[in-house]
C-alpha cells in the first residue's frame, strides 16, 4: 500500500515536473531582464567592483549573503552543539 | 595516520593552498571567486591534513575554542560593515568613492584594479574568515566524534 | 555552439535529478541515502535556477579582460552561490544528527532505529 | 526617534543577529552576563517591533531598500523594476512580528531555568537568537529568496534546538526528522521561485505581484509553495513529522516552533494574498484549504485523544488548532475578489482566523511551558505516571487551567472571542465547518480535561513529596504568557480593531501592497 501511494506520489511529480520545465524559455534565450541588464550596466559604477557577480552577492542582494553566512554559522554552531559532551567535565562557575 | 611520504607532501602541499586560497579570497572582487570559494579551498586543504595526519594530531594546532572566537569574528566583521552604512541605508557601499578600496574602475572591459569595490573586498574577507574557521570546526568536531570523543563546551 | 545540444537539455536535466532524488527520499530507508537523495535535490535545483541565467555565446559577468559581447544573467548565479552554502549547511547539520543516531541505536535503518510512532 | 523607526524594520532583524555572533564571545567571559545580554536584547528588539507597528497603523506601510541612497528609493532612479532587497513591513507583517517578540522574549526568559543543568548553554541561546532572527526575516521581507534564506535560517536553527538534548535518541530522532521535513520544503520554495524568475525575472513580490500572468508555469509554482508550506505546517496529510519534532524539543523551544509554524502560514497567506491576489482562482484554492483545513482539525483532536505523552498530547492539538485559522483565512481566500461578499462575512472570517493565531500563539506556548513545568518536575513526560501535582505546584496549575479554557472556547477567554467570530462568519459560507468546529472544540476541552485531572488532581503520589514549584523564571515566561491571554481576554473590541482588522485589511488589499513598493517612483 505504501509503496503503491509512494509511486503515484512519485509519477506525479516528476510528470507534472518535466511538462514544467518544457515550458520555461528556451535554454540560452530567457526573456529580457530588466534588473540584470541594470545590474550588469550600472554595478562597475554603484559599487566600483568589476565582478558583477560578487556586486550582487555584497551589495545590491547584501541581506541574502548575510543570511547565507548566517547559515553557515548556524550549522557549525549547531553541529558543536549536538557533538559536545553531555556531562561537564569539572564544575564550572 | 598514513605513511611518511603522504604527510610530507601534504605538509609541504597545505602552503600552497593556503595561498591559493587567499589569492581567492583576495580577488574576489575582480575576478572569479571571492570568500565562500576562497574559504572552501582552504579547508579542503585543512581535510586533507585531516586525511593524512590524525585528527589528535591536528587537534594540537587547532583548537576549537580558537575556532569559535575566529568564526564569531568574521561574522561580527560583516554585519558590522553592514552597519556602518546606516547613516544612510544598512549595507549602503559606503567605502566607494574614498581612498581605501573606493576607486571606480574603467567602465566596460578592463584589466582589475585591487583598490576597488568599497567594502566587498572586506566583506569577502570576513566571510573568508568565518568559512575557514566554522567549516575546519565541523569537519575536526565530525572526525574527533568518529573517534570516540566528544566537543567540551 | 549552443546549437548542438537539444533545446532545454540543462532542465530536462535538472527536472531528472529532481525525479530521482524524489524516488529515493521516497523509498530508500536508509538514512545516509536519504541525505545523499536531499543532496541531489539540491543540485537539481541549484541547476536549474543557474541555467535560468544563462543567455547565449554570453561571457561571465566580470569584466576583467572580458572580450565585448553579451553577458549571462548575474543574478541567478548568486542566488545558486548562495543555495550551494545554505545546502552544505543542511547537510553538514544532517549528517551530525545521523551519527548521533546512529550512536544511539547501532543502526541507520530508519525503521529499525524508530523511537517515535503514531 | 524618528530615524529608529525608519530604521527599524532592519534593526529588528539586524540586532539579534549581531547578539547571536556576540553571544559565544560574551558566553566565554561569564554565563550571567550572557543570559542578561540575551534577555536584553529580546527585550530591546520587542520594544522595536511595538514602535514600528504603532507607527504603520498611523503612517502605513514601511519600506526599506536595503543599500539604496535612502531608505524608501525602493526603483532606482528614472528606472521601472526593483533591483535591491525590500523589506516591506505592513499590518500583517507587524502583528506577526509583535506575536513573535512576545513569545520568543516569553521563551528566553523560561529557558533560564529550564535548561539550567545542561552543558551548551552558550550554544543554545546563540541558536535561539538566529532562530528570532530568521522568524522576524521570514515575516518582514518583501523579497522572494530572502523569504527562503530566513526559511531556511529559521529551520535550521530549530533543528538543532529540536536536538538539543542529546543525550536522549528520539530528541535526535525529532530533530532529523523536522530538518529533513524543512529541507525538502525549502528546495520546493526555491523551485517554485526558480519557476517565477524564468517568467518575470523579478525576486520582488510587490513587482511580481504586478506583472504576474496566472500561466500553467504560475499555477505550478503557486501548488509547490503552497505544499511546501503547508508541510512546514503540519497540515493533515502531512502532518506525521509534526508531533516527533515537537514533543522531544526543550518546552521552551516548542512554543517557539510553533511561532514559526504560524511565520510559514503567514508566508502561505503572503502568496496567496498578495503574490496570486490579483489572478488567482480564488473559489478553488479556498476550497482546497478549507477541505484540508477540515481534514487537519478534525485528525489531529482525535489523534491528541490517546496521546500518554503530554508533549505529544499538545503537539496534536496544535495540529488540530492550526486548523481553525486555515478554515477561517480559507474562507476569505474563497469570496477574495467579490466585493460583497468580503464585506458580509469574508473579513469577519479572516479576522477570526487572524485572531485565533494570536490567541493560539498565546495559549499554545503556554501550555507546552507547563509541559515543560511537569516534565522539569517529574523528568517523565508520561501523563499516566503523575497525579496530584496541584499540591505542589500551585503556579503551574492555575497557568494550564487558563491555557485549558482557553483552547477549549470557554467563555469569557480570548479562545471564545476568537471561535465565535469564525463560528459565526463561517456559517454565512458553510454551515459544515461550523459544526465540524464546534465538536473539534469539544473534543478538546474532554482532553484536556482529561489530562488535568490525570496530571494534577488525585491524592499526591509518593514518589513526587519532595519536589518544590518550578523555579522562578520558568514562571515569569509563563506568566508572560498567561498576561496576553487576560488582556486580549479583558479588551476584546481594542485587540480586533488596532490589530486584527489592520491585519486582514492588508492581506486583502494587494494594491496598497504593491503601490507601496512601485508607486513610489520619483
Amino acid at each position: 500500500m505504501r509503496r503503491v501511494t509512494g509511486w503515484i506520489v512519485l509519477i506525479v511529480l516528476v510528470a507534472f515536473l518535466v511538462w514544467g520545465v518544457t515550458l520555461v524559455h528556451p535554454f540560452g534565450d530567457p526573456d529580457a531582464s530588466a534588473m540584470d541588464d541594470y545590474i550588469i550596466e550600472n554595478s562597475q559604477e554603484e559599487t566600483g567592483s568589476n565582478n558583477v557577480v560578487a556586486a550582487v552577492l555584497f551589495d545590491y542582494r547584501g541581506l541574502d549573503t548575510l543570511g547565507e553566512a548566517t547559515i553557515l554559522f548556524t550549522a557549525v554552531t549547531g553541529v558543536l552543539l549536538l557533538l559536545r559532551a553531555s556531562k561537564r567535565k569539572k564544575e564550572t562557575s | 595516520m598514513l605513511t611518511k611520504i603522504v604527510r610530507t607532501v601534504a605538509n609541504q602541499l597545505i602552503l600552497f593552498i593556503v595561498i591559493f586560497g587567499l589569492y581567492v579570497i583576495v580577488h574576489g572582487h575582480i575576478t572569479p571567486g571571492g570568500g565562500f570559494q576562497g574559504g572552501a579551498v582552504i579547508v579542503s586543504g585543512v581535510v586533507m591534513l585531516l586525511a593524512a595526519f590524525s585528527s589528535q594530531e591536528l587537534k594540537k594546532s587547532l583548537r576549537e575554542r580558537v575556532l569559535t572566537i575566529v568564526e564569531s569574528s568574521g561574522a561580527l566583521i560583516f554585519i558590522i560593515l553592514a552597519f556602518i552604512g546606516i547613516g544612510t541605508v544598512f549595507f549602503y557601499n559606503i567605502l566607494v568613492g574614498t581612498p581605501i578600496f573606493g576607486r571606480i574602475p574603467a567602465i566596460g572591459p578592463g584589466p582589475g584594479d585591487i583598490w576597488t569595490g568599497g567594502v566587498i573586498p572586506l566583506m569577502n574577507f570576513a566571510v573568508g574568515l568565518k568559512v575557514i574557521a566554522g567549516l575546519s570546526a565541523v569537519v575536526l568536531a565530525l572526525a574527533l566524534f568518529s573517534g570516540g570523543e566528544e566537543v567540551e563546551e | 555552439m549552443m546549437e548542438h545540444i537539444p533545446l532545454d537539455f540543462p532542465f530536462l536535466a535538472a527536472a531528472l535529478l529532481v525525479g530521482i532524488s524524489f524516488y529515493i527520499i521516497i523509498f530508500k530507508k536508509n538514512l545516509i541515502k536519504l541525505i545523499m537523495g536531499i543532496a541531489m535535490l539540491a543540485s537539481g535545483v541549484n541547476l536549474f535556477l543557474v541555467s535560468l541565467g544563462y543567455r547565449a555565446g554570453g561571457t561571465a559577468p566580470i569584466y576583467t579582460d572580458v572580450p565585448e559581447g553579451t553577458m549571462v544573467m548575474s543574478v541567478p548565479q548568486a542566488l545558486t552561490l548562495t543555495s550551494i552554502v545554505i545546502n552544505v549547511a543542511v547537510l553538514a547539520l544532517m549528517l551530525t544528527m545521523a551519527i548521533r543516531i546512529y550512536r544511539h541505536t547501532g543502526s541507520l535503518d530508519s525503521e529499525k532505529s524508530r523511537k517515535l510512532k503514531g | 526617534m524618528a530615524e529608529l523607526i525608519t530604521h527599524s524594520p532592519i534593526l529588528i532583524i539586524a540586532i539579534p543577529l549581531l547578539a547571536a555572533f556576540l553571544t559565544p564571545l560574551i558566553g566565554m567571559a561569564s554565563q550571567k552576563a550572557r543570559n542578561a545580554f540575551v534577555v536584553g536584547s529580546l527585550v530591546f528588539v520587542t520594544f522595536l517591533v511595538f514602535a514600528l507597528a504603532r507607527d504603520i497603523s498611523f503612517n502605513g506601510i514601511h519600506v526599506y531598500t536595503l543599500g539604496a541612497a535612502s531608505p524608501d528609493l525602493s526603483i532606482p532612479t528614472g528606472f521601472m523594476v526593483p533591483v535591491r532587497i525590500i523589506l516591506e513591513v505592513d499590518g500583517m507583517s507587524a502583528f506577526f512580528g509583535i506575536i513573535w517578540a512576545i513569545v520568543s522574549l516569553a521563551a528566553a526568559i523560561y529557558s533560564l531555568s529550564h535548561i539550567a543543568s545542561e552543558t551548551g548553554q552558550t550554544r543554545f541561546y546563540t541558536l535561539l537568537l538566529l532562530m528570532v532572527t530568521g522568524g522576524f526575516g521570514m515575516m518582514f521581507t518583501g523579497d522572494l529568496f530572502n523569504l527562503f534564506v530566513f526559511l531556511e535560517i529559521a529551520s535550521i536553527s530549530g533543528a538543532a534546538l529540536i536536538a538539543y538534548r542529546t543525550k536522549f535518541a528520539d530528541t535526535q530522532e525529532g530533530g532529523f526528522k523536522y530538518i529533513v521535513v524543512s529541507a525538502i520544503a525549502s528546495l520546493m520554495v526555491l523551485f517554485a521561485i526558480g519557476l517565477l524568475y524564468a517568467q518575470y525575472n523579478s525576486l520582488n513580490i510587490a513587482y511580481l505581484a504586478q506583472v504576474i500572468q496566472y500561466t500553467t508555469l504560475d499555477k505550478i509554482a503557486l501548488a509547490m509553495f503552497l505544499i511546501a508550506f503547508a508541510m512546514k505546517t503540519g497540515m493533515v496529510p502531512l502532518h506525521l513529522w509534526f508531533p516527533d519534532a515537537y514533543s522531544v524539543a526543550p518546552a521552551s523551544i516548542t512554543g517557539m516552533l510553533v511561532i514559526t509554524s504560524h511565520a510559514c502560514m503567514y508566508a502561505a497567506f503572503r502568496i496567496c494574498f498578495t503574490l496570486y491576489g490579483g489572478v488567482i482562482n480564488a473559489p478553488v484554492v479556498g476550497w482546497i484549504i478549507i477541505i484540508f483545513g477540515l481534514l487537519t482539525m478534525f485528525v489531529g483532536v482525535t489523534m491528541a485523544v490517546y496521546q500518554k505523552d503530554v508533549m505529544r498530547f499538545m503537539s496534536y492539538h496544535a495540529v488540530s488548532q492550526l486548523g481553525y485559522m486555515w478554515i477561517g483565512v480559507g474562507v476569505g481566500l474563497a469570496v477574495l475578489g467579490n466585493a460583497e461578499l468580503i464585506a458580509t462575512y469574508g473579513r469577519d472570517a479572516m479576522s477570526g482566523g487572524i485572531f485565533h493565531i494570536l490567541n493560539h500563539a498565546m495559549y499554545k506556548p503556554l501550555l507546552f511551558f507547563t509541559g515543560g513545568a511537569l516534565f522539569h518536575y517529574t523528568g517523565t513526560r508520561d501523563l499516566t505516571k503523575m497525579g496530584g501535582l496541584a499540591h505542589k505546584m500551585k503556579w503551574t496549575t492555575i497557568l494550564y487551567i487558563i491555557g485549558t479554557l482557553s483552547i477549549s472556547g470557554i467563555p469569557p477567554l480570548n479562545g471564545f472571542s476568537s471561535k465565535i467570530l469564525i463560528y459565526e462568519s463561517v456559517y454565512q459560507f458553510h454551515p459544515i465547518l461550523t459544526i465540524t468546529g464546534i465538536i473539534v472544540s469539544i473534543l478538546t476541552l474532554a482532553s484536556f480535561t482529561k489530562a488535568f485531572h490525570s496530571a494534577f488532581m488525585g491524592a499526591e503520589l509518593p514518589e513526587y513529596k519532595g519536589g518544590k514549584e518550578v523555579p522562578r523564571s520558568m514562571i515569569i515566561g509563563m506568566v508572560i504568557l498567561a498576561a496576553g491571554i487576560v488582556f486580549v481576554t479583558l479588551f476584546p473590541s481594542l485587540v480586533v480593531d488596532w490589530a486584527i482588522h489592520p491585519a486582514a485589511d492588508a492581506l486583502i488589499d494587494q494594491g496598497a501592497y504593491i503601490n507601496a513598493v512601485t508607486g513610489a517612483i520619483p
